[in-house]
């Protein structure tokens, strides 16, 4: 990947270095996963979503194979509308990642060229890995907070 | 009293015939259990399973027997029937003492491989009745196998006869007195042996050439909807015509009954085929299976041309011996 | 016999579409594969996967840090020391937690058997997509079987259960390693090592694999990357990216093994570099055998309560190379005894997603060699 | 002819490694007939809860960290005051222990957590049952297999907590451990 220096990358695209890659704001996703590609990380590694306080932030990581590089691309969203744009123009193995995350989160890939659910049933309620989701089961309640574990 | 002799002999002959070919499953069973380091069917009759044949079969006749609903009625009761029937009437020809056979008929080889290739129909029958997906695609792979390996199979059986002078089954053991079987012959007697021993897989549906009833992608092939009596009917359909296939084959190149005295002809004929038989497991059990394209390619492209050469050479050296 | 390929004049009577899975004697588990078809050939095909998610991620953040390791375990049940190594090497970069060598060496030791008997289960089960349960699939299949069937006594006799041995733990390992039972590991990797000319030949050797292999499901290195296929697959296809190179981790930095490439990216050369591996793999078990250092196997607090260690807060992503490639975990905490959120790359998730890139123009006969030659575990796709 | 002779190499090559193994032994074991070896240390038979050998008192303090280190939260114990042992080892019982062996998987977690070796697993093929209610452990079962281990100390597995907390101890470093 040569000297791709994040902290111009993140200066350029309006955001900011993190210990495992770099902070985009949503605009910046698709120029900045771009411009790592162009720079050699051509390797698509996992999408991955955790949800913060402040909404949802999506990860997307990608590899220089060659200078065994790993560069973890982060993007923050509202919680109220969660809405990335998808990134399966520039990597093709995005695809299922950002389905899963779309089955399991409800963000929203704009331009994902098959936005359909990947693991769970099409009618399944509600988004399961979402902090908010009940954890009640038909068997019995399971502890969810720090109050009720055993 | 013609009549009273022929009938005599084609039970005799059938019963054993159908005796040796329940006993083949077991044969297969454990020589399949050596091959993987397993031991096979121990503790149905206790030394080593020798019942296993008979609770087999009982096993299938007291399964209920069904018919798909849309299923075409007389195909599919047919069919079962159609392919037992000619794998049958090939043991009828087989040539067990000198003179002696159920039906001695002059051109008793082609008569058998006539009758042989209506098992086909059979299959087909049971494909197309059985009114499924998968059974007629393998139906339809059937028929494209067994049309393309019919032709090598009756060039490789051609050589002998033509060394022999007659197509009487019994003129072509006598021809073999002396220990010269035909499977010595120079050249032409292992090219033709070789060949028969593929078109025999491929007849009889052995791996690696049986692509009719590839698990791995066409589920149970054309027997998928059978079940109970008519499915041990095809079971017992496809091990007679490996057996009949195997008998012909020791006929025509391993000399038939003929053998050291010690033992009665008929005797040297069964072990010849079973000895066979066991070549063919040996096969069976060691290669992977060969894609449909590959199995069609491999029949046109180097068994035809293979079996036509070498009838040519075995036309020349007779024309030069005669 | 590999001249020109038949010219198929097709008449075009319309496509059929066909599922074939979930249940279906090929498929490696419950993928369902959603295929059009003109005659046998396929026209597209999309898996549909999720029939065996068990929500292992939700799961992960009502469970501490000491709980999950076996929980992980039941991943990809075909290989499954992997999981939990790859969880613990996560849980130590995060936490900062060194371990100890003997502790590491053991570690590696049970990861290197574990990829040799989980490459054997993949060669018998390709061998009976290839060959047929009645025919010669079944005997490839009772040969890995018989040699896999040696390494599972062997983990029972070092960690007192077959399969899911749970050796792992955030800091260390949980067994230590007896001299008998040095000496007999030994001896299993003679046995091992003996055995694989014998399956080599069985095999690769036969011309049948060969012609219904080579060839089949090419994946170019540019899609390798673009897809972002792992391990085998990537090797396959003339990329040597191993995780044991690239971030080593454990025993890794101190032992000798080379990392084998093929550059055709066919089912062949995937074959290839599986079998490839297993030799590496008995090198390596070998070299962790005659160098095991003396001295502790796990330096924490002893295990107590769960509620007790706490990991501190922040991101961290490790991976361990799995027999199926970069089994990766991306932990995210916030300081309490339990993960805040945990994401598994799972190396036949990635994999998977290059079915529908790779299987338009082929055979269903040539689709079960290529789903077979990407040996996924499907516990480990839908996690 | 170089495709033909590959052919006829690999078609002989796979050919006489079958018939190589046609003539080795079976490496199969008539199971009922001849049991496989059970090793020292194993994990698939059922619990117990031990006593101690010398004083014959239970070994359970129902202090419930096995309750909370287990990853498929299936065991309950509740604790019962007692008097004191002979043994010295507190004077805290087991009120009620139950261990719904349904969900367990085997991860023995809970032995190497125990403080007093209490909870083992047992080196005898735990016996199926025909009802989900067999499958729960109740306190009265588990002591009953302790006092099996008593007669037969033979049937505990050789990875008791004492063992595995030695073996994951910091300061190991002696050269052959047992």
């Amino acid at each position: 990947m040569g000297s791709l220096d994040l902290e111009a990358l993140a200066q350029g695209m309006g955001g900011k270095v993190h210990p495992l890659g770099i902070d985009v704001p949503r605009e910046a996703l698709l120029p900045a996963l771009t411009a790592l590609r162009e720079a050699g990380c051509r390797y698509y590694l996992l999408c991955t979503v955790t949800e913060v306080a402040s909404g949802f932030e999506v990860v997307h990581g990608v590899r220089d194979v060659e200078a065994n590089r790993t560069v973890f691309v982060k993007t923050g969203t509202g919680k109220d509308d969660p809405r990335v744009p998808s990134a399966v123009p520039v990597f093709a193995g995005a695809n299922w990642f950002e389905r899963e995350m779309l089955d399991l989160f409800g963000v929203v890939f704009e331009g994902h060229p098959d936005p359909r659910r990947l693991m769970m049933p099409d009618d399944y309620p509600g988004y399961p890995l979402r902090k908010d989701f009940p954890m009640a089961t038909p068997w019995g309640y399971r502890p969810a907070t720090d109050a009720e574990a055993p | 009293m013609e009549l009273l002799r022929t009938l005599v002999l084609s039970v005799a002959v059938l019963g054993t015939a159908m005796t040796i070919v329940a006993y083949l499953t077991w044969i297969e069973r454990k020589v399949a259990a050596r091959f993987h380091n397993r031991v096979g069917p121990y503790y149905v009759g206790w030394p080593h399973g020798w019942l296993q044949p008979l609770a087999d079969v009982l096993k299938l006749i007291i399964k209920e027997d069904l018919r798909p609903r849309r299923a075409d009625a007389l195909l599919y009761e047919l069919a079962p029937v159609l392919v037992v029937v000619p794998a049958l009437f090939g043991f009828a020809l087989l040539p067990l003492a000198p003179g002696l056979a159920v039906l001695d008929h002059p051109y008793s080889l082609l008569l058998f491989l006539a009758v042989g290739s209506l098992a086909l129909l059979g299959i087909f029958a049971a494909g197309w009745g059985s009114h499924n997906a998968y059974a007629l695609l393998s139906a339809l792979r059937s028929v494209a196998i067994a049309v393309s390996y019919e032709i090598p199979m009756i060039l490789a059986l051609l050589v002998p006869a033509l060394l022999a002078g007659s197509f009487r089954l019994d003129d072509l053991v006598q021809r073999q007195t002396g220990g010269a079987w035909f499977i010595f012959a120079p050249v032409l007697g292992q090219v033709s042996f070789v060949v028969f021993l593929l078109a025999m897989l491929a007849e009889a549906n052995k791996s690696p050439l049986d692509v009719v009833e590839a698990e791995s992608e066409l589920i149970a092939g054309y027997n998928t909807e059978y079940s109970g009596v008519k499915f041990a009917l095809f079971y017992a359909g496809e091990y007679a015509h490996t057996l009949a296939l195997c008998g012909l084959a020791a006929t025509v190149f391993l000399g038939g009954y003929l053998g050291p005295a010690f033992l009665p002809g008929p005797v040297w004929l069964v072990l010849k085929s079973l000895a066979l038989f066991v070549l063919v497991l040996w096969i069976r059990w060691s290669f992977l299976r060969v894609r449909i394209d590959q199995v069609l390619r491999l029949n046109w492209r180097f068994l035809f041309p293979l079996a036509l050469a070498n009838l040519l050479l075995a036309a020349f050296f007779a024309v030069r011996t005669r | 016999m590999a001249e020109a390929p038949l010219q198929v004049v097709e008449r075009d009577f319309g496509e059929l579409a066909m599922h074939m899975g979930p249940q279906h004697p090929s498929t490696h588990g419950v993928l369902r594969l959603t295929l059009r078809l003109r005659g046998e050939t396929v026209v597209a095909a999309d898996p549909g996967i999720g029939f065996l998610h068990r929500g292992v991620e939700k799961l992960s953040e009502s469970l501490g840090w000491e709980q999950l390791a076996p929980v992980y375990e039941r991943d990809d049940y075909v290989a499954p020391t992997f999981n939990s190594l790859g969880f613990c090497v996560a849980a130590e970069r995060l936490g900062g937690i060194q371990v100890p060598r003997r502790g590491a060496w053991l570690r590696t030791l049970t990861a290197e058997l574990t990829r040799i008997a989980s490459h054997l289960v993949w060669l018998g089960t390709w061998g009976l997509d290839l060959g047929g349960a009645l025919g010669g699939g079944t005997t490839l299949y009772m040969y890995c079987f018989r040699e896999r069937e040696k390494i599972l006594d062997w983990l029972e006799a070092h960690t007192g259960t077959r399969f899911h041995t749970n050796v792992n733990l955030i800091g260390g390992a949980r067994y230590d390693l007896t001299p008998e039972l040095a000496r007999s590991a030994r001896v299993l990797m003679n046995g091992i090592e003996a055995a694989i000319p014998e399956l080599w030949g069985m095999s690769g050797d036969s011309s049948i694999l060969r012609d219904r292999t080579r060839g089949i499901g090419v994946i170019s290195p540019e899609l390798a990357q673009a897809v972002g296929v792992t391990g085998p697959v990537l090797r396959g296809s003339g990329i040597a990216f191993d995780v044991r190179q690239a971030a080593p981790y454990d025993a890794y930095p101190e032992l000798q093994f080379d990392v084998p490439v093929r550059r055709e990216g066919d089912a062949f050369a995937r074959f290839q570099v599986r079998m490839e591996e297993i030799l590496q793999s008995v090198r390596l078990v070998r070299q962790i055998l005659d160098g095991l250092p003396r001295g502790p196997i796990f330096t924490r607090r002893p295990l107590k309560n769960p509620k007790a260690s706490k990991l501190p807060a922040g991101e961290a992503y490790a991976a361990v190379e799995s027999a199926r490639g970069e089994l990766g975990f991306y932990l995210v905490s916030d300081g309490s005894w339990r993960p805040y959120r945990l994401k598994i790359h799972a190396p036949s998730f990635a994999n998977l997603q290059v079915i529908p890139h790779v299987a338009p123009g082929l055979l269903v006969a040539d689709l079960v060699a290529l789903l077979g030659s990407l040996d996924p575990v499907l516990g480990d796709v839908d996690r | 002819m170089g495709e033909l002779s590959l052919l006829l190499k690999g078609t002989l090559k796979v050919m006489s490694v079958t018939l190589r193994n046609f003539f080795r032994p079976a490496t199969t074991v008539a199971y009922p007939q001849v049991k496989r070896p059970i090793p020292a240390q194993w994990r698939g038979g059922g619990f117990a809860l031990t006593y101690d050998p010398a004083t014959g008192e239970e070994n359970c303090i129902g202090c419930r960290l096995c309750e909370y280190i287990c990853p498929s939260q299936i065991i309950a114990v509740t604790l019962r005051k007692g008097e004191a042992r002979q043994n010295g080892k507190g004077a805290t019982y087991a009120g009620s222990f139950l261990l719904d062996y349904q969900a367990c998987m085997q991860c023995e977690l809970c032995v190497q957590v125990c403080p007093t070796d209490a909870i083992v697993m047992t080196r005898e093929l735990a016996p199926a049952t025909t009802s989900r209610q067999a499958l729960f452990f109740t306190m009265e079962r588990l002591f009953d297999e302790g006092k099996k281990l008593l007669r037969d100390p033979g049937l505990e597995s050789h990875a008791t907590a004492s063992r595995l907390q030695a073996w994951t101890d910091a300061k190991r470093g002696q050269e052959d451990p047992q």
